[in-house]
């Protein structure tokens, strides 16, 4: 599924948040969005998923324009959007359900896809029985169930700590190389973005503009990125981040 | 890190009954300094409470008061509700509420009443009104606060995988805002039950046991006027701890496994 | 002077007690009195029992049930022959006692004197069962308004709510006690212990109702000037035939009133037959379950005194 | 994301000043349906309001309640702080408290006027009793509840920074416990208000609010009644929205920036 | 400042958290422990403040026993230890305020330590008025302000986004130049432990115990480490993250 955001403006009452933005996805790609806080990537993401509209301009999924949410376009968002009053498995188990799919074979299908992030017998634990790692996890089983073809996240590892975070990296990499999606990531994690994404849009403050596009050789990276060092310098430089501080 | 020590459910129900028996001690001491006619002590109540067990009138006075509490507490749980979510949309109509709220909440209950029979009649209503307009404020307002706090990233998730108007209110909002909904029923009930009792002993009407205990009162039989106090007092917290709470443990079960 | 503290309600049944603080009268009998208003019998029972009171005037059926629990009271002396009159709504069709077969009441406080007689005595001698009648034990001014706002057929009402009563709403008066079964419903209680140690003090008490008697029967309407704010709050009353001076309106309430100072040997006789009653009613139990003696609880030394 | 729609303060007073005004519109219109001797209009009460705030006898009854509002509600404060914190430290105690209170809890106020008749004799004594118990409750448990939420990194922070015992207790659990034991101390206050009205209707000793709205019924003078029933809910309002929110604004100003 | 355990164990109840740690930390050395989640490194800290007693063992501070708590070895935690209650000026006095200062001298000082961590001007504002990453400096200025001769720093900035605790380690790294602090810097960032320490300790799972020491051979790095690509290598795969997940 390729999205295409054409000439889009956004504003929040006086407040510009995105400015003129252009962009193509194209499908099965993965994007890394990386910006400062404050910039406008949510938004982005969110005018995207169809949960806000572009003040003026268009957002186009394959040539149609986004109008409302759609389960073809599913958001992972950074932090609790797990529904607390439901277990692990039945939260995995509503996005069919909310799709007009039995219970039963809801249940089903959220038991092999908790099993396939590494959660099998935890169907039963509610989420604050469980890690912040392992929520995440289920969020990932949540969102791919419904199989979309795009999928859109949120900072979806930006509360967890530094190690916890580098095995969901794995994880995530391994379902999107099974199930092909296309994939827009927010993050402020150069590594990971680097790690993750076939293509790199680096922000500027807001409103959001693409300071700089990186383009990735190949995706087989190893977490210690010896060969993107020239890479994480440059964008580290372009967020403005002292790279050799006190050297 | 380190937590506050807690309690063992055994201990804690130990700890609870021994707070009930220090109620009882007292009561006792009061009894053993006043004269009999004037307080009676324990066992002279519980002698008298097993006669009154087996006599069809308390079961009459309870079924009375029983009544007019379901139909009370029902008609303010269901109209808290209603406007308490009718606020969460429309904030105007919010700020209203509560400003009628305020100058509402303070005036007691008992001074409704001699109202209520003017404008609405003899019978069980103007009890049953005063009954509801007690349980209305605290469930109207928690339902109010409740849905104020409605995580917005739980309805863009649930909306993100595709679900109606209908599923979001009853998979999302409903759920979200169970726990105060069920904070503010006991809090209702407690206002309703303690209206209730003043309300049937203003107004010698119907059987109850607010109509019991007054008129144990007025013909001087204490030891009638404790054990209804007894009652009034055992069956609220009956209601409470067993009713409510299993109802909250049922409904509230995720938070506390 | 001595300090005594003078319990009374707020019903013209204890009008002595008024006047006889308003009129001056303790002042005039040696006592530095204190008006201790109670919003009902058993209250000023618990303050009387307790010794913040040091006397009242109140039904005796409150005196007769806390005595029977083992409260040390005693009559001393009478005050009113009980005057409640039953009043109906003229639109109700209640023309007697017996055609207020399901018809709604305002009466008052269940076990209450009133309520004692109304059951034990009216509806007996009209062949009614309590359970024939919608009861509603409410304040009197409620029974009022109640009958004026139309909730109620019919109510059962003491001086001088039964005046006002015929005077604001299309009332009419179909029965009254103290025609056809006269009793002492109210009378002047103290304790035991006040009546051994400060035996003179209450004495003079006595002697200051009495004058005030005197004054309710022979000058009504100066009477009615001392009492009348205890009443009507506001200096005129808005009645079905216009304004009315509350002076007027106490002044009428007085005179439908029975004061007696002394208590009649068919008074003591009355009151033998309520306690009969309220022991039938089960309101009074002995311990044994003999027939309660009512004399125990009575001290007529006063008025034997006084040659009465 | 997009937060709820939030009103400014104007149109806030202004909902407000509306929802009061819609109660005055109901009872203006059951002023209009039943006669007058029943319900007077709003005009013929604030007259009489009027008359009244000119009579002396207003202020003793007002300096009465209020004077009995301040024992009973500042012993209730004291005892509920002091009783909630030490149920925060020993959890055997705060199970033993927490069970007396469920009991005790459902206890109408106005069935424990005759005992406290009894027991305290007459005078404001036993009023102020009433209105203690009915403030104590909430006091302390929220209070209870709010010590057993004092964060502990906090307190190590303290401690870390060379806090002694008073420092902690003043720089540390005192803020932390405030806003539950603000909120405490409202909901306390609302209880102690009515609490105190119904027993002053009840007992008629000393001058008071309450009695003079009891009186007002007794002798069926509907305007003072309504008079009455107006100070007693304004000046609630009044305590409630000024002082005690103004207190919350000051003792909590960092919540609000 | 030294600081010694001296053969240090610890349970709760049954549980065993650190089991016979022994290990120096020499004056004016910055190590940095790093381990799995839940090991026990926490526990170690707070048994170096004086917050938590040994079970058994000894934690000696210049020789003498830690029974107690002193400003002199100040614990930095990982989110949340601002009093919402104060400004930022008056968290940081407080410091100051509980060692007897005047309230106008330690005001005067907050002022001056809150500007060299770049907040000047921020006095008056209340922690949930500022972003996460200037409490966190807020939090750095109110723990050098009592000039500790020892620093506990228990994940100082794990709640923060990758961007923010890039720019705070700098800040953390110019403080340390200059005041000379002895530091034991708890993180999951192994980045982070490289940037900062002179020694990394690797901590096995529950009860910690020490897998593995890396000795650092200089401060003067930059934020991409290609100088410690190998250690990050070694680190990683001790803490068992696939290190070529899909390579
Ligand atoms: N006060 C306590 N009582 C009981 N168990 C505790 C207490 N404090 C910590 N623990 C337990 O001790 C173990 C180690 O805790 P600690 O916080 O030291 O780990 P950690 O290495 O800091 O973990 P993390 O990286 O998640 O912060 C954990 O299993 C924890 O549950
Ligand atoms: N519903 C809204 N109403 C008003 N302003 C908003 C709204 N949503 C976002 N903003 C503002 O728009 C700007 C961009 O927000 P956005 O969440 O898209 O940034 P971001 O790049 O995702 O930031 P972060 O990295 O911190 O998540 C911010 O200044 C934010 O305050
Ligand atoms: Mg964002
Ligand atoms: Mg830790």
């Amino acid at each position: 599924m390729s999205l295409v955001f054409d000439n889009v403006d956004k504003h929040y009452g006086d407040l510009q948040v995105v400015d003129r933005f252009s962009a193509t996805f194209r499908t099965g790609e993965v994007v890394a969005l990386v910006g400062p806080s404050g910039c406008g990537k949510s938004t982005l993401l969110h005018m995207a998923a169809g949960l806000e509209r572009p003040s003026s301009g268009q957002v186009l999924c394959d040539g149609k324009p986004v109008a409302k949410p759609d389960p073809s376009r599913t958001l992972v968002f950074q932090e609790h959007a797990l529904f607390p009053w439901l277990t692990l498995g039945d939260n995995v188990a509503l996005a069919l359900e909310f799709q007009k799919q039995s219970k039963a074979a809801a249940r089903t299908q959220a038991t092999t896809w908790l099993s396939h992030v590494g959660l099998a017998g935890f169907e039963g634990y509610y989420p604050h029985q469980v890690s912040g790692g392992m929520r995440q996890r289920a969020a990932l089983a949540r969102a791919f169930i419904a199989r979309p073809a795009t999928l859109l996240l949120d900072e979806p590892f930006g509360a967890l700590d530094a190690l916890t975070r580098l095995s969901l990296q794995d994880v995530l990499r391994t379902l999107v190389a099974e199930a092909q999606p296309s994939v827009l990531l927010v993050t402020h994690d150069v590594d990971e973005a680097l790690f993750l994404a076939d293509r790199v849009l680096v922000f500027s403050a807001r409103p959001a503009r693409v300071l700089r596009e990186f383009t990735l050789p190949h995706r087989r990276k190893g977490h210690d990125l010896g060969d993107f060092a020239t890479e994480k310098r440059q964008i580290l430089a372009l967020l403005g981040v002292e790279v050799d501080a006190i050297a | 890190m380190s937590r506050p020590d807690r309690l063992s459910p055994t201990n804690k129900r130990l700890a609870a009954a021994l707070g009930v028996a220090l109620i009882l001690l007292l009561w006792q001491c009061a009894a053993w300094v006043l004269p009999a006619f004037l307080m009676p002590g324990i066992p002279a109540v519980l002698q008298r409470l097993s006669t009154e067990l087996g006599r069809p009138a308390f079961y009459q006075a309870l079924g009375g008061t029983l009544g007019r509490l379901a139909v009370g507490y029902g008609v303010a749980l269901a109209f808290g509700v209603a406007f308490g979510l009718l606020a969460a949309v429309q904030s105007f109509f919010r700020e209203v509420l509560r400003g009628a709220i305020v100058v509402l909440q303070s005036i007691p209950s008992i001074a409704w009443v001699p109202l209520f029979l003017i404008a609405l009649g003899f019978g069980s209503l103007p009890i049953i009104v005063v009954v509801a307009l007690a349980a209305f404020f605290p469930a109207a307002l928690s339902v109010m606060n409740a849905t104020e706090s409605v995580q917005r990233v739980h309805v863009s998730a649930a909306r993100v995988m595709g679900a109606s108007a209908g599923g979001l209110v009853r998979r999302v909002y409903l759920p979200a805002v169970m726990p105060s909904l069920i904070t503010g029923a006991q809090l209702a009930f407690g206002n309703a039950w303690r209206a209730l009792i003043s309300a049937e002993m203003l107004v010698g009407f119907g059987k109850g046991l607010g109509r019991t205990l007054q008129y144990s009162g007025e013909i001087a039989d204490m030891a009638g006027v404790m054990s209804n106090i007894l009652v009034i007092a055992l069956l609220a917290a009956l209601i409470d701890q067993l009713i409510l709470e299993a109802l909250k443990h049922r409904l509230l079960r995720y938070q506390y496994v | 002077a001595d300090k005594l503290r003078v319990g009374y309600l707020r019903v013209m049944d204890d009008a002595q007690a008024m006047v006889a603080h308003e009129g001056k009268f303790y002042e005039k009998a040696g006592l530095d009195s204190e008006l201790i208003e109670f919003k009902s019998g058993p209250d000023m029972i618990k303050a009387i029992v307790g010794g913040q009171v040091d006397l009242g005037v109140l039904g005796f059926t409150n005196a007769a049930t806390w005595a029977s629990k083992g409260a040390d009271l005693k009559v001393v002396g009478g005050a009113q022959q009980g005057y409640h009159a039953l009043v109906a709504r003229e639109d109700s069709g209640i023309k007697k006692v017996a055609d207020l077969k399901g018809k709604t009441l305002a009466s008052q406080s269940e076990g209450s004197t009133a309520d004692v007689v109304l059951k034990g005595v009216v509806f007996k001698q009209a062949g009614l069962k309590p359970d024939d009648v919608n009861l509603l034990g409410v304040s009197p001014s409620v029974a009022v308004q109640s009958l004026v706002g139309k909730r109620a057929d019919a109510a059962f009402l003491f001086e001088p709510q039964a005046t006002i009563a015929k005077l604001v709403a299309p009332v009419r008066e179909i029965y009254e006690v103290g025609e056809k079964w006269p009793f002492p419903c109210m009378v002047v209680i103290t304790s035991g212990e006040t009546l051994k140690t400060r035996k003179g003090d209450v004495w003079k008490a006595l002697d200051a109702q009495r004058s005030a008697i005197t004054l309710l029967q022979q000058h009504p309407d100066q009477a009615a000037k001392l009492i009348a704010p205890y009443f009507v709050a506001e200096p005129t009353l808005q009645t079905l035939h216009g304004p009315v001076p509350r002076e007027t309106v106490v002044s009428s309430a007085i005179k439908t009133q029975t004061f007696n100072a002394a208590l009649t040997p068919q008074d003591l006789k009355r009151i033998q037959e309520v306690a009969d009653i309220l022991q039938s009613q089960g309101a009074l139990k002995t311990r044994d379950g003999s027939r309660y003696d009512t004399s125990a609880i009575v001290d007529l030394s006063w008025q034997k005194d006084r040659k009465l």
